[in-house]
């Protein structure tokens, strides 16, 4: 994150230093995050005194035999050392990595994340696949939220102590301190399994194949989820603009002479969103990386709903994938928040 | 205020600022605290907050007599409450009547009040435990990192950011899902509930920490810290006498508004099968369940309704208390 | 054939079963019962049990399935799930095959790709298979023999296939140096399986083995061409040598099934082959699914296991659409195993006192109640196993469990106080917890204290219940436990449950029956050729189990079907136990 | 009547713990060209007096009464829309943080462009060469450049002279100056004070500067108001407050005035205790309780609110003792022990 510092403007050569520096320090968060999930999957079980035939057991059909077992057990390399198996998989990522499919091998081009170990599917395409479901809800959920929240919390701000912000701010905590899955099965009893206006839980359309029906199957999850986010970020909206308003330039601004609609939204507003940038920048980066619990409450076939899939079945390449590919997205929006926040912050230095 | 938890224990919202305000007046005069309690004695919605948390502390600490005298016990099937052709519940809203106070579950008939009653207990043990856990761990980094500055400083608020910008949920179920049996002298429930402690406390500290770490910035510069410093104290002497004492109105503050939180991790964590094992009663196992009998509504509903009510309860509080210990919301 | 009729006197008996359990509903059943029998045409409960319901020879249409979980595989060398056989007959054709279409014949087998059932010969050790004519994959390329050996002889190879049964690779007589048709191929593998012509397959066994016929309704005989099998990528486009081929796959997502023009009706009498495309989608929410049944959305649930709770209490109170229902008794049987590896339940006396305590209607109740769980099992063989016999070796009043008859056998085996020992189940099945929660409470009233533990179904066997070290140094004396037979015999069913020479440190579905006894008499049963003599040791085998104690049946599992709006030609298969996928059609 | 005429202005503020009286009946006059100075420590009601001045309390929780007459026009009566336009007009303000008092996300030009261009319909352009004008005018280097500088890109100093700009930018008839050189260093200080002088003079404004610092006054006013407790209690020429003096809080002031041959946290004659809280403020006089000499009113000061009273030529003090007792005490008690400093 970037040090707001106040200094010089940015010139182009420091923001370039900057976002390597940034890229660099990524990498290695990544890395480490990979080697903390490595290790909660092999060493964990190795302390529950897992052996490696009993961790490929998973992995076999039923009645398997011992032959078998030892035989998966060797071809998904559970009896070299954890570094080795670890190492595999680094190699895997940037090297590519090989897949022998019996009557031949397969190339896995880098970045390869492996194959599943049940479906014996190559990871990365199947990860690539479940974005758009995510990236759907989440984007629409966030222009939901950011609208609803942002001009909830002003109006509250600027009429505080009125009815209007009583009942917006109480409905607020009422909403950040309902669970999306109750909210979620509420919605879709009520909506769905009730009305009927809104379609069961498990819809979903690419956008490209029909934009109307895309919107209407995710409307529920939308609207849902930016209830959660909006409520929070209509409190937050609230309190920054409170705070920002008795700021003294904005005393200024009014002794300039400014309409109260300009010292509002230029002066004002300007101002109390850049936190809110941050954290939407955060929020979002977790939500494109999986909405796990909206995606179990309406079963959609996003990140969320394959990593908890792949937790259930121990699918270790699945899991690294998308814990790495969540990981990443929060990163790189944290990079995009932090270079946008000095656009926004003439103060803030990238350094 | 409880952060959205889709994603995780997302970035909580934290005014650092505006609590400093308050300990600001800590040094000044010792009647922060009165003059809080008297804010807060007025702050009928905060004190309707408060009342409900006390009243479910003492619910779930009271809860074998109060099933003993409203309900069944929440193990006990009730094959008599179930329709034998369809599975479900006698009578109207999931048998809800004298007998069983919420109806009961479908199949096997348990009480879903002493359910929800026995499931508070786990809820607010882990919300306290693994809050506690966070405010241990974000005092004492936050402390760290805002009194000694410099490299210390630099390392811990990048940790901070690594954790906020982490998908703690996935994270935090992947690891809840490799709990082994036993371990650490525990076994069953006990380690389960001992982890999920750990791994929620472990994963929403950081916004304890910065507000911390702020905090302990800014009293650094104080005068009174300089006047123990220049008297020759020690940094554990300052620290432990001039700034902790200092600090207690914003981490009790945060800590009141951690509670819920960590409480819908909780949930989360048993609705998605990675919390506390069956058959223990936990609300957000209660709806995990619920949910593939959503031709129930009472079924959903009450447990539902469980976990709004406290998270709301603390909520209200917790936005009382900062309040009252904030004296620029006056 | 007695098999026939045995099997029929308890289907009838099953049915009788359903009628009295659901009450005031016999007359309403009864009546469009009979009407089924007349055209077919009429809803009514359990209507395609012993007849086709909505019969039709009408051809067109697509055919919309919907899968909640995944296949393990859609190779035919590499599946082991039942509704995966049921299905895959689609596109691949094997030796033989359960007899299509309803009542007591759906659990023998047929011809299919063979002219006949297989020949025995030298005592029961060598099985010869002639194919017909005519026969030919999707590509136009003639089946022959040595499609079907090499298919054979590549399901041989477990790291390549881990997910197949491995029937075959025990019961042939494999070349000590064959290490599967990718890492040997040099190595002639003749002696287990060979082609002597173009149209016949001979079978090399170890040891004489009666069953062979049923082993070779599996998928590991249906025909793979060598120069297109990609090894474990082959399931991505499985060639087809059925009535439909793949037109697309998406691994994890679907598939759609198209004819397949090289397919001769001839040759295959069994296969309407009715609709012109069927479509199937995988992991699709499980309730979903249901309800999209219920609407009309979906034809068919290819799983087969029957309704999930929610939409049984949507399904049963309502008599338009529980006239839509099936309530057949499947060759399953869902129990508790009762472990004997810690003390004190290695004493008999102690399990004794479990089969006793345990209130065997609360775990009827449990595992979904008479219709949607089951019958209350009293014994190990499911009434679909041909020669079944039911006997109760633990007879309760009300079969509720007697406390005091368990506290007699606490002391003969000197716990008169009882003891504590752990429960495990699958947590991700409900039926599963709830069966641990009704034995917790009906133990304890005699003193038995359970710990109850539920563990992942993907690693329950591998690393729990089925995990020896694990059971032993985790005091565990109970696992929640279901088996179904992989053909309805006893060798089927019981061997991989009872015999004590399968267990090994991991992996274990044997989780208890470790008797000697035991072992003989199935050594006895499976050489034995006499069908009749067989099923009786079965039967002997079943009993020595019962009074082993060291599995407490809870149901012998009934599954809720409901019929697709719009499905023709809907039959019930006691083989497959499930409705006969190949013989659907739509309106 | 003046230029600037405010009378029996009240400003009180409702809050949860009571009524807050912060300014409680001042009245008081400034000609064109003329220089008012307010003295008062921090919570006297000066600054809340200056914005109620500009009508920035307008619309808020304020309670208002009294009047403000400004150029002939009455203020507190007329609309909101009718003050704004006003502001920055007629009247404007400089603020004392001039960092916090200026918006950090826009640069300073910009700033002075959209002040110019609220109440001159020129073109973008024209603002612009009017803000680099300004700039220019209160002595900031090389304006042409600087005004595309962010406020936190400039010095304290040149701060204030952007913030003076920013004011001026509409030749405003009423400039109010708050804490015009509180944040800055004493050099500094002098320099800016020495701009506003001379730009008066140029723009012939009238000028009101608020401080706690008499210092400050001391070089520009003509005319000085010490405030207490949202109450005047001393007024009168510059010299009658610096040689005159007739109130104990006054001499308190000038008692701690820093000097530039003192060091600035040294202080002579400090006033003791802090200013009463505005809430419920007590009977009698609001200064007795820090008040020296509080006794020699006989009990008066605890019960009875002084009158303010003018003593000669517009000299008024608020205060219970006689004016021989003031004189006499001024005289031989307080300015001498000033005088030996």
């Amino acid at each position: 994150m970037a040090c707001p510092a106040t200094g010089q403007a940015t010139r182009p050569v420091a923001v370039l230093t900057y976002i390597i520096r940034r890229v660099v320090g990524a990498f290695a968060m990544l890395i480490v995050i990979s080697m903390v999930t490595f290790g909660i999957f092999f060493v964990v079980p190795q302390w529950a005194g897992a052996t490696p035939e009993a961790m490929a057991a998973r992995y076999v059909g039923r009645a398997a035999t011992p032959e078998t077992v030892h035989l998966v057990a060797e071809r998904l390399g559970f009896n070299d050392p954890v570094v080795v198996q670890y190492g595999r998989f680094v190699k895997g990522l940037f090297a590519g990595a090989q897949y022998d499919y019996g009557a031949g091998v397969e190339q896995c081009p880098a970045p390869c994340f492996g194959y599943s170990f049940i479906s014996g599917q190559p990871v990365w395409p199947d990860l690539v696949d479940r974005m758009p479901v995510t990236f759907s809800l989440a984007i629409g959920a966030a222009v939901i939220w950011v609208l609803a929240g942002v001009s909830v919390g002003v109006i509250s701000a600027l009429r505080r102590g009125s009815f209007f912000d009583r009942l917006s701010m109480g409905t607020a905590l009422a909403g950040v301190s309902l669970p999306i899955f109750f909210t979620g099965m509420i919605s879709l009893v009520v909506f769905s399994y009730g009305l009927g206006w809104t379609p069961p839980g498990g819809a979903w359309t690419d956008l490209a194949v029909n934009p109307l029906q895309w919107a209407y199957n995710l409307l529920l999850p939308w609207i849902t989820l930016a209830f959660l986010f909006a409520a929070g970020y209509a409190r937050l909206t609230r309190a920054g603009m409170l705070e920002t308003m008795g700021e003294d330039y904005i005393r200024t601004a009014r002794a300039k002479g400014l309409r109260e609609r300009q010292v509002v939204v230029k002066h004002g507003l300007r101002a109390a969103l850049t936190p809110i940038l941050t954290l939407f920048g955060i929020d979002f980066g977790l939500l494109v990386g999986g909405a796990v619990l909206t995606e179990t409450t309406y079963t959609l076939p996003g990140l969320g709903q394959f990593a908890i899939l792949a937790i259930r079945n121990q699918d270790l390449p699945q899991v690294m994938g998308v814990v790495l590919i969540a990981a990443g997205f929060v990163v790189v929006a944290s990079l995009i928040v932090d270079l946008l926040y000095a656009v926004v912050d003439p103060r803030v230095r990238l350094s | 205020m409880t952060a959205p938890l889709d994603v995780s224990g997302s970035a909580s919202e934290a005014h650092p600022e505006s609590v400093l305000a308050g300990a600001g007046k800590a040094i000044q005069g010792r009647s922060l605290t009165r003059i809080a309690w008297m804010r807060l004695r007025r702050d009928k919605v905060a004190l309707t907050g408060g009342a409900v948390v006390v009243l479910l502390i003492l619910v779930s600490i009271f809860s074998s007599p109060i099933i003993s005298a409203f309900g069944h016990p929440p193990l006990e099937f009730h094959q008599d409450a179930i329709d034998p052709n369809t599975l479900l519940p006698k009578g109207a809203f999931g048998g809800v009547g004298s007998e069983y106070l919420l109806g009961v579950e479908p199949i096997n008939g348990r009480d879903i009040f002493s359910r929800i009653v026995a499931g508070a207990w786990v809820s607010l043990l882990i919300g306290f435990l693994a809050t506690l856990v966070s405010v241990v761990i974000g005092t004492t980094l936050g402390v760290i990192a805002g009194y000694f500055g410099g490299w210390v400083d630099q390392v811990i608020g990048r940790l901070m950011d690594v954790f906020l910008a982490f998908p703690l949920l996935v994270f935090a179920i992947a690891l809840a899902g490799v709990i082994p049996d036993h371990g650490f002298g525990l076994e069953g429930n006990g380690l389960r509930i001992a982890m999920l402690i750990f791994i929620i406390g472990f994963f929403s500290w950081p916004s304890i920490g910065r507000i911390v770490r702020g905090q302990t910035l800014s009293l650094r510069e104080r005068e009174f810290v300089d006047a123990a410093r220049s008297l020759g104290a020690r940094n554990g002497y300052i620290l432990f006498r001039e700034v902790l004492p200092n600090l207690m109105a914003p981490i009790l503050v945060y800590a009141t508004l951690l509670i819920p939180t960590n409480i819908l991790f909780e949930a989360a964590l048993s609705f998605l099968g990675v919390g506390i094992n069956p058959p223990t009663p936990t609300w957000g196992g209660m709806l995990s369940e619920a949910v593939r009998f959503y031709t129930l509504p009472h079924f959903v509903l009450f447990p539902g309704l469980a976990i709004f009510i406290t998270v709301l309860a603390f909520n209200l509080f917790g936005d009382g208390l900062r309040d009252a210990f904030d004296p620029r919301a006056h | 054939m007695r098999r026939k009729t045995a099997l029929a006197g308890a289907a009838t008996a099953a049915l009788a079963l359903v009628l009295s359990a659901c009450g005031g509903g016999g007359g309403s059943t009864q009546q469009p019962a009979q009407s089924a029998s007349g055209d077919g045409a009429q809803p009514a409960f359990n209507a395609a049990l012993t007849q086709v319901f909505n019969p039709s020879t009408k051809k067109g249409g697509t055919l919309k399935a919907a899968n909640y979980s995944d296949w393990d595989s859609l190779d035919p060398g590499d599946t082991y799930y039942g509704y995966s056989f049921n299905f895959g007959r689609f596109y691949w054709r094997t030796l033989t095959t359960y007899k299509p279409g309803p009542g007591p014949d759906g659990n023998t087998v047929v011809p299919d790709l063979a002219e006949a059932l297989g020949e025995a010969s030298d005592g029961g050790k060598t099985w010869t298979y002639k194919l017909k004519s005519g026969l030919k994959f999707e590509d136009g390329t003639p089946i022959t023999a040595k499609d079907v050996a090499y298919a054979v002889a590549r399901s041989f190879d477990k790291e390549t296939f881990p997910h197949g049964p491995s029937y075959l690779n025990e019961l042939l007589d494999w070349p000590k140096d064959f290490k599967g048709v990718y890492k040997t191929p040099d190595v002639d593998y003749k002696s287990a399986v060979e082609a002597t012509d173009d149209t016949t397959v001979v079978f090399h066994l170890k040891k004489p083995f009666a069953s062979m016929d049923y082993v070779v309704q599996m998928p590991m005989s249906a025909p793979v061409p060598k120069d297109k099998d990609t090894g474990a990528k082959y399931k991505e486009h499985v060639i087809s040598s059925g009535p439909y081929k793949f037109e697309k796959n998406e691994i994890g997502k679907g598939f759609t099934l198209v004819r397949n023009d090289q397919w001769d009706a001839s040759t295959d009498p069994l296969r309407p082959a009715l609709p012109d495309r069927i479509e199937v989608q995988v992991n699709v929410n499980a309730d979903d699914l249901d309800n999209q049944i219920i609407a009309g959305d979906l034809h068919l649930d290819i799983q087969g296991t029957g309704l999930q709770p929610a939409a049984l209490g949507k399904v049963l109170p309502d008599p338009a659409l529980k006239a839509r229902a099936d309530n057949p008794t499947i060759p399953r049987l869902w129990y508790a195993s009762v472990i004997p590896y810690n003390k004190p339940l290695d004493n008999i006396n102690c399990r004794k006192a479990v089969m006793w305590a345990a209130d065997r209607v609360a775990n009827q109740t449990a595992f979904g109640g008479p219709v949607a769980g089951g019958d209350l099992a009293t014994n190990v063989l499911p009434p679909p196993i041909v020669g079944q016999e039911k006997f109760d070796l633990y007879a309760t009043p009300e079969s509720k469990g007697d406390v005091n008859k368990a506290k007699e056998a606490l002391t003969a085996c000197g716990q008169p106080n009882g003891f504590e020992t752990t429960m495990t189940y699958r947590s991700d099945r409900p039926r599963e917890k709830a069966l641990a929660e009704a034995m917790q409470q009906a133990l304890s009233k005699a003193g038995i204290k359970l710990t109850l533990k539920g563990f992942p179904s993907s690693s329950y066997f591998s690393d729990y219940a089925g995990n020896v070290d694990y059971v032993k140094s985790h005091n565990i004396g109970l696992a929640a436990h279901g088996w179904g037979s992989d053909w309805p015999d006893g060798y089927g069913f019981l061997q991989a449950i009872v015999d004590s020479r399968t267990i090994r440190p991991a992996g274990n579905y044997n989780l208890s029956v470790k008797n000697d006894e035991v072992d003989k008499l199935i050594d006895q049963a499976s050489a034995e050729l006499d069908a009749t003599a067989r099923a009786k040791l079965w039967v002997e085998v079943d009993k020595k189990v019962m009074e082993d104690a060291s599995i407490l049946p809870v149901v012998w599992a009934k599954s809720l079907l409901l019929r697709g709006k719009g499905l023709t030609n809907i039959a019930y298969n006691e083989g497959q136990s499930m409705y006969d996928y190949i013989l659907l059609g739509v309106e | 009547m003046s230029f600037l005429d405010v009378k029996d202005l009240k400003i009180h503020f409702p809050t949860d713990d009571g009524l807050v009286k912060s300014v409680d009946g001042l009245s008081f006059g400034v000609e064109r060209g003329k220089t008012l100075g307010i003295v008062g420590e921090s919570g006297s009601g000066k600054s809340v007096t200056s914005l109620g001045v500009l009508g920035l309390h307008k619309g808020g929780p304020a309670k208002i009464s009294g009047e403000i007459w400004l150029d002939g026009e009455e203020l507190i009566g007329a609309s909101a829309e009718h003050v704004r336009g006003l502001r920055g007009k007629k009247m404007a303000m400089i603020f004392q943080d001039p960092l916090s008092s200026m918006h950090p996300y826009y640069t300073v030009g910009h700033q002075i462009i959209e002040a110019y261009r609220i109440h001159n319909d020129v073109t973008k352009q024209v603002a612009r060469k009017h803000a680099v004008d300004m700039l220019g005018r209160v002595g900031i280097p090389e304006p042409g450049r600087r005004v595309d500088s962010y406020p936190h890109e400039f010095s304290g100093g040149m701060r204030q002279r952007a913030m003076i700009a920013m004011a001026l930018s509409c030749d405003p008839e009423l400039l109010i100056a708050d804490e015009p050189t509180t944040a800055l260093d004493v050099t500094v200080q002098a320099q800016i004070l020495d701009l506003m002088r001379d730009l008066q003079r140029e723009f012939d404004s009238a000028l009101i500067v608020i401080t706690h610092d008499l210092g400050v006054v001391a070089e520009l006013s003509d005319d000085i108001l010490v405030m207490y407790a949202g109450k005047c209690v001393e007024y009168g020429s510059a010299d009658d407050i610096f040689y005159r003096p007739e109130h104990p809080y006054t001499w308190g002031l000038l008692g701690s005035m820093p000097r530039l041959d003192r060091e600035p946290t040294e202080r002579l004659m400090p006033i003791k205790g802090s200013p009463p809280s505005l809430i419920n403020v007590p009977p009698g006089c609001a200064f007795s309780p820090r008040c020296p000499y509080a006794e020699r009113t006989g009990g008066r000061a605890e019960t009875e609110a002084p009158l303010l009273a003018e003593t000669e030529g517009g000299h008024l003090v608020r205060c219970h003792m006689d004016r021989t007792e003031r004189r006499d005490l001024w005289e031989n008690e307080i300015k001498p022990v000033l005088e030996t400093q």
